[in-house]
């Protein structure tokens, strides 16, 4: 139940900071933002001691809580976890803290609200990441975006409107994909047992036929191949990226897309893996034409955030080109991948808000020379830039290397493709991080703040662990075979 | 019997009809507009007229009446709104009404 | 003569008329003259009514058409005190590319309606027998007495309504 | 924590303190702390190379943890010290401390002294890992760290705009080289199933399939495999094709080229390819590629350095070439000469480069040969000292250079993947260095002093003995270096016997630098006259195009540079958003028609139903 406790406690709290928000309470007057940070962080121990303590074997999913809900339709409220889905909530929890840090200062507007909408966003994602019955799954995937599409629409830069709509319907549209995907097998279900089930487990021991395999399979692959996001419909990314809030963008990048990548692994390959390997060159091929376009796109922006999230289309090619491999490697590379991708993508997105406090700009043609007056922010971009492009001894070179090891193994050609992404990967680091940094000294600006330092440093130590020693999570992964 | 073909009637009721038409199209004044309403409701009752002529039967006719009913209390309701319109706007020109837009 | 003493031939002269005093109210300028154009398209749509064997639509269309409804106008006209002028303000665009649009749309309007009524092979003829207020008297109050019912509701609301928006603003709320 | 593990930790932690506090450290601080790490990690690397000679083994391993493992291959942080890694550790500590002592004295004016020594210092802990790797991912992990460092080097002064594009240029450049060396990796990987560099070298020579090509026409593994390391060795060491950006990168400050892009860094490709001796060896055609590449590099980069006007770029363009040599030896299958090669060049090419940055320095940041001249009175130390570098440079006998490339061009001519003709190339090499070598001392040493008479000569190297003692540290290296012997004959393949070659190649060999000088001193007459006060550096065509390193920064530019950027800018706007928004433009379209349909004009509308009727009565006609 601890699970359940966590996602309503954060959305209780989420209500809590909207209701207190500025309202004396026994004299003290109680910010919003106090309370999301407290919640965060207590509802993260929490987490992570009861699975900690835990005596269950998260190597196979473990069903943590089962309530029936609606009964005539047979759908449960049933979560279930594994050391995939622990270490996505833990990435979720842990860049809580990075989102609510940024925001510190650059909320002053309706802060109730808008800790309301990211804590809810939250409890959704982490409901995504730990649903089992798949209508509850539609369900968490529903209440992580709207409180999103709220964060961009109300917080957001100049063109938020279009860019919310923008990220909305993508989404919706896509997820009404998946609905029908899910709703047809929970028929099949009733056809091939005799009952309705939006269970996962349920639907994992269904025979389906080929044809109607690669249908369904599509339905849910579409969908959560616009979250991840790869090439073509990764269009709404680089707007929503851009206009959200600083933490908006921390959490789009480093969690939301997550969510893509969750689904591809645990719903389309393993409910359907002979049509998922049917379908693989394709998704392989999509793979590399999004980790290309993706460094070709991020090299021609001017706007800081926007060549970011072009990158992390990139990245997210390597997810897609490593997860259609089939290969254990290559799956290693994938959650290194993803983890490090969300903690590197968070970083540049911190930065770019840092930046934009300061000269109030997304600009790079309005930056340069940085180092001169705040040398501290510029080495953490350097690092930040590096991880980036994947320099070994940060996480996403561990990520990139395994993933490409082992898909080389099944498509060399694709993976040598791939491979002059990294040379594109350098050529955008290095022109974000130049612009940005060196150069003459257009304007001086205050170094980091301790705020600051405290979210930029513990990002880039995460990197530097992960980087060095990333057995720490690749331990839990041994030998997973798709 | 006559010699008037049926399709003559429905002719001239074509006519009539068509008459009114342009007139509804191309007039500004509203007032014209109504007037040229009423030659199209005319030439509807002459269809109904011919066709209750032609088998004998006085459905034609009843259908004429409740075409005038409805003529009757459209004009009613429609110079009501012509009497508002000029008091409002000073003029008659249908034109000017055109806050319905999309 | 014998043309115009025959029922065809008078039928035709009323068509006639009616179809050419019609265009003089669409065309016409001035509202009284239009009006009276009118009156004379009605009458002569009422002889047409009495030839085609209707004659109590056609006492019907003297006496509630050019009598009740005309007079209706006639009253709105005066309250008006419309003179030659069509529109107040708006000022008038001349000449055919007003009327071009319309007429070529009611010219093929009319063309389809033709050929409709020419393909579609009406051998019928009228009859001259009468067809007498008695059988329509019958059957208005026999099977059509719901639609009597629902007339009458549409003359009371058409009363109501224009008993409302006749009335003077100050009188009343705003619409 | 043994001896082995505890060499580029030094430098580590000096970094980390540096880079933590940065100008809050005083110079005398910043300087005892990065230079006194150095120094303990020469007296490790010395200690290390004792231990090494005098143990029976021959191999000293540390291992500190496990990286990763890739399926069942495991990918550990672990130290692998035989002979040649134990060459590189002491050129790298060894030269790496010389110049750091130069830098804290050349530096020390500079406000960001503490972020330069700290580049440096983390510059010789990346090139400790990539030398000690035991595993080509861990090797990877230094090759990029060492890049890295030398694109934050060349850009260290990022206010100009010159140096930050030369800094880009320079690490886009190298990472074209890394990633072929990336998918190399991935290629051995796959046929291997090993990554550890001692497992590749055995595997390579006893797998079956390795160097087996599946079809007659089809190149084997082994092929593709060297030919991608090739790749990384030729970007990082400045080799045809990707030779471009050595010269743009001397815009960093002269210790960075001296140590960097001299001694150390650049040198990394010939040791990757020295190190993966056993998958080149079974790849012969690629060994010929390499060594005609080397050739055609030295054979180019002499004739650029011909042209060039700044002192230090025609350093860069020599070490290109005198690099081409190493490659040169390494393709003709002489592994030791090679390396041999790579350490004496490390010493005078240093000592070259400290010497021009002394004489810079002296001369208030002049580096246009034709602006110097007679300063052989004027600083008689430095260039006492850059005699020295240029003699073993041309390889005097006697000189270190001169053991080095003689060993290199004796194993030439009977080598089964050289031969005669890369012998010839070899010579006229030796002859090309020799005349710009010439060039280079006239213009700066003899000849009359060509800046203005009233610079005061500010001279270090006069007052301060630290700096003096280093680079006479390194003069003594440079002229007796090649008296050390190294003996790799545990890690490489014995090259092939010269005795068997004809007798007068050497004496050709030995007698072509002095053809070269002797050439020089009469051609290059006007250069060391004392009677001509102003040179004006010619500026026909075929010299800017030798300058301009012959064109190929000009192809590049037109042939990916701008095709590149060309296509992104075409393309800013990202056609699947357009096409999708396509989409929403569609519906836009739509909401517009409709929207202007409804004017609220009521004769429109009428109009409209009229025009719908009569469709739809055409409609039911037809």
């Amino acid at each position: 139940m601890m699970l359940t406790f966590v996602i309503l406690g954060l959305l209780l709290s989420g209500s809590l900071a909207w209701y207190s928000d500025d309202k004396p309470f026994f004299g003290v007057r109680f910010q919003a933002k106090w309370v999301a940070l407290v919640a965060v962080i207590i509802f993260s121990l929490i987490f992570v001691f009861s699975v900690y303590l835990s005596p269950l074997n998260f190597q196979t999913l473990q069903t943590i809580a089962h309530v029936s809900w609606i009964n005539s339709l047979n759908i449960n409220y049933t979560l279930a976890l594994d050391h995939l889905s622990i270490t996505l909530i833990m990435l979720t929890l842990f860049l809580a803290l990075i989102c609510i840090l940024v925001s510190w200062d650059e909320i002053q507007e309706k802060s109730g609200f808008y800790y309301f909408n990211l804590l809810a966003t939250f409890a959704g994602i982490i409901g995504v990441f730990s649903a089992v019955d798949m209508f509850l799954f539609f369900f968490f995937w529903e209440v992580m975006l709207l409180p999103m599409t709220a964060l961009i629409a109300i917080w957001g830069h100049e063109k938020r409107y279009f860019a919310a709509i923008k990220f909305f319907i993508f989404t919706q549209v896509s997820s009404l994909l998946m609905l029908v995907a899910i709703i047809a097998m929970a028929y099949i279900h009733q056809q091939q047992v005799g009952d309705l089930s939006f269970s996962y487990q349920d639907w994992l021991s269904l025979e389906l036929n080929n044809e109607l395999a690669l249908y369904l399979m599509l339905g849910f692959f579409i969908a959560f191949a616009v979250k991840l996001p790869s090439v073509p419909f990764h269009s709404w990314l680089p707007d929503a990226h851009t206009q959200a809030p600083t933490a908006g963008s921390v959490l789009l990048a480093g969690v939301l897309l997550k969510t893509g990548a969750y689904g591809l692994i645990r719903f389309v390959i393993q409910l359907f893996p002979q049509a998922s390997e049917n379908f693989a060159p394709i998704a392989v091929t999509l793979g590399v034409v999004s980790i290309l376009y993706g460094a070709k796109m991020a090299f021609a922006q001017t706007d800081f955030k926007r060549l970011v999230a072009y990158s992390s289309i990139s990245h997210m090619g390597f997810v897609m080109l490593a997860l259609f491999s089939f290969n254990e490697i290559a799956y290693q590379g994938v959650i290194v991948t993803i983890v490090a991708h969300g903690l590197s993508s968070a970083a540049l997105f911190s930065l770019a808000g840092m930046i934009y406090q300061r000269i109030h700009s997304r600009n790079l043609t309005d930056m340069g020379g940085f180092w001169q007056s705040a040398p501290r922010m510029g080495g953490f971009g350097l690092a930040f830039a590096a991880a980036a492009f994947g320099l070994p001894g940060l996480a996403n070179f561990v990520g990139e290397f395994l993933s490409l090891v082992g898909a080389y193994q099944v498509f060399p050609v694709m993976v040598i493709l791939a491979a002059f992404g990294l040379i594109g990967s350098a050529i955008y680091g290095m022109v974000l991080f130049q612009k940005t940094f060196q150069g003459s000294s257009l304007k001086t600006v205050p170094d980091l703040s301790c705020r600051e330092l405290i979210v930029s440093s513990s990002l880039l130590m995460l990197l530097v662990i992960l980087g060095l020693y990333p057995n720490l999570l690749l331990q839990y992964f041994r030998g997973v075979i798709l | 019997m006559t010699d008037i073909p049926l399709a003559h009637v429905l002719i001239l009721s074509s006519l009539l009809f068509t008459i009114g038409f342009v007139g509804v199209v191309v007039r500004k004044n509203t007032l014209f507009m109504l007037m040229s309403l009423e030659v199209m409701l005319n030439a509807v009752g002459v269809a109904f007229i011919g066709a209750g002529s032609v088998w004998q039967e006085a459905d034609g006719q009843i259908m004429f009446m409740l075409i005038l009913t409805l003529a009757a209390a459209e004009v009613a309701v429609g110079l009501a709104l012509l009497i508002r319109m000029q008091r409002r706007y000073r003029t008659l020109d249908i034109d000017v009404l055109s806050k319905m837009k999309g | 003569m014998s043309l115009f003493a025959s029922i065809e031939g008078l039928f035709y002269l009323a068509a006639l008329i009616a179809v050419i005093a019609s265009l003089k109210v669409v065309t016409g300028k001035n509202t009284v003259h239009a009006l009276l154009y009118l009156v004379i398209s009605l009458l002569a749509v009422a002889v047409c009514f009495y030839l085609m064997g209707a004659p109590f639509a056609a006492g019907l269309e003297v006496i509630v058409y050019a009598g009740a409804i005309l007079v209706l106008f006639v009253f709105a006209v005066m309250m008006f005190g419309l003179g030659v002028d069509e529109t107040m303000h708006a000022p008038q665009s001349k000449g055919l590319s007003l009327w071009f649009g319309p007429m070529l749309l009611a010219a093929l309007l009319l063309i389809e309606l033709v050929f409709v009524i020419d393909n579609s092979e009406l051998k019928l003829q009228l009859s001259n027998k009468m067809v007498d207020a008695k059988q329509v008297g019958i059957l208005l109050y026999g099977p059509y007495l719901l639609a009597v019912e629902i007339a009458s509701f549409l003359l009371l609301a058409g009363l109501v309504a224009g008993y409302h928006y006749a009335k003077p603003e100050h009188q009343g709320r705003r619409l | 924590m043994n001896l082995l593990a505890s060499l580029p930790l030094y430098p580590l932690l000096s970094f980390l303190v540096l880079i933590s506090f940065g100008k809050r450290l005083s110079w005398a601080v910043a300087s005892w702390l990065s230079v006194g790490a150095m120094g303990l990690s020469a007296l490790c690397s010395m200690l290390l190379v004792a231990q090494l000679s005098t143990s029976e083994v021959n191999v000293i391993t540390s291992h500190l943890w496990q990286w990763f493992s890739v399926g069942s291959a495991k990918v550990n942080v672990s130290f692998y010290l035989d002979a040649l890694s134990a060459v590189m550790i002491l050129v790298v500590t060894g030269v790496g401390f010389l110049i750091h002592l130069f830098a804290a004295i050349y530096m020390k004016s500079d406000e960001n002294f503490t972020r330069f020594m700290a580049y440096m210092n983390l510059f010789i802990v990346a090139m400790l890992v990539l030398v000690l790797a035991d595993n080509l991912v861990l090797l990877y992990l230094g090759w990029e760290g060492v890049g890295l460092c030398s694109f934050l080097l060349i850009g260290f002064w990022y206010q100009e705009k010159n140096n930050v594009l030369a800094a880009r240029k320079a690490f886009i450049v190298t990472r074209i080289g890394d990633t072929a060396m990336a998918i190399g990796l991935f290629l051995l990987f796959k046929s291997l199933s090993s990554l550890n560099i001692v497992e590749i070298n055995q595997l390579a020579q006893t797998s079956e399939t390795f160097s087996l090509s599946i079809a007659n026409n089809e190149a084997s593994d082994a092929y593709w495999a060297a030919l991608l390391l090739l790749g990384g060795a030729v970007g990082k060491s400045a080799q045809l094709p990707l030779q471009t950006w050595l010269p743009d990168a001397m815009a960093g400050p002269t210790p960075v080229s001296a140590l960097i892009h001299a001694a150390t860094m650049v040198t990394a490709g010939v040791y990757l390819i020295a190190r993966m001796n056993g998958v080149f060896i079974m790849a012969p055609e690629v060994m010929t590629y390499v060594a005609w590449l080397g050739a055609i590099t030295l054979l180019l980069a002499g004739v650029a350095a011909l042209a060039q006007t700044d002192i230090k770029r025609v350093l860069a363009y020599s070490t290109m070439s005198q690099i081409g040599y190493m490659m040169l030896a390494l393709g003709a299958g002489a592994w030791s000469a090679g390396v041999f090669h790579l350490m004496t060049h490390a010493f005078f090419k240093a000592l070259l480069f400290l010497t021009a940055g002394a004489v810079i320095l002296a001369l208030h940041h002049q580096q246009n040969l034709f602006k110097m001249g007679g300063l052989l009175k004027k600083l008689p130390f430095e260039s006492a000292l850059f005699f020295i570098g240029l003699a073993c440079l041309v390889a005097l006998p006697g000189t270190s250079g001169f053991f080095s490339k003689e060993a290199i061009i004796a194993s030439l001519w009977l080598s089964p993947t050289a031969g005669a003709s890369l012998w010839w190339c070899a010579i006229l090499g030796a002859l090309l260095t020799s005349i710009y070598s010439c060039r280079l001392f006239f213009l700066a040493f003899l000849g009359e002093q060509r800046f203005p008479k009233d610079l005061v000569i500010s001279d270090h190297l006069e007052t301060n003995h630290l700096l003096r003692g280093a680079l006479v540290v390194l003069a003594l290296l440079s002229l007796f270096g090649g008296l050390f012997t190294i003996d790799l004959s545990t890690v490489l393949p014995l090259s092939n016997e010269s005795e068997l070659s004809p007798g007068w190649l050497h004496a050709v060999a030995i007698i072509t630098p002095f053809i070269g000088i002797a050439f020089s001193w009469f051609y290059f007459k006007r250069y060391r006259s004392r009677d001509i006060i102003s040179l004006n550096e010619s500026q026909s065509s075929w010299l800017v195009f030798c300058r301009n390193g012959l064109g190929f920064d000009v192809i590049y530019r037109f042939l990916l540079v701008k095709p590149y950027c060309f296509i992104t800018q075409l393309n800013r706007r990202d056609l699947f958003d357009q096409l999708i928004m396509l989409s929403a433009w569609y519906v836009e379209i739509w909401r517009d028609v409709l929207s202007a349909s409804q004017n609220g004009r009521l004769r429109w509308f009428a109009g409209t139903f009229g025009l719908s009727l009569v469709g739809l009565i055409l409609v039911v006609i037809l």
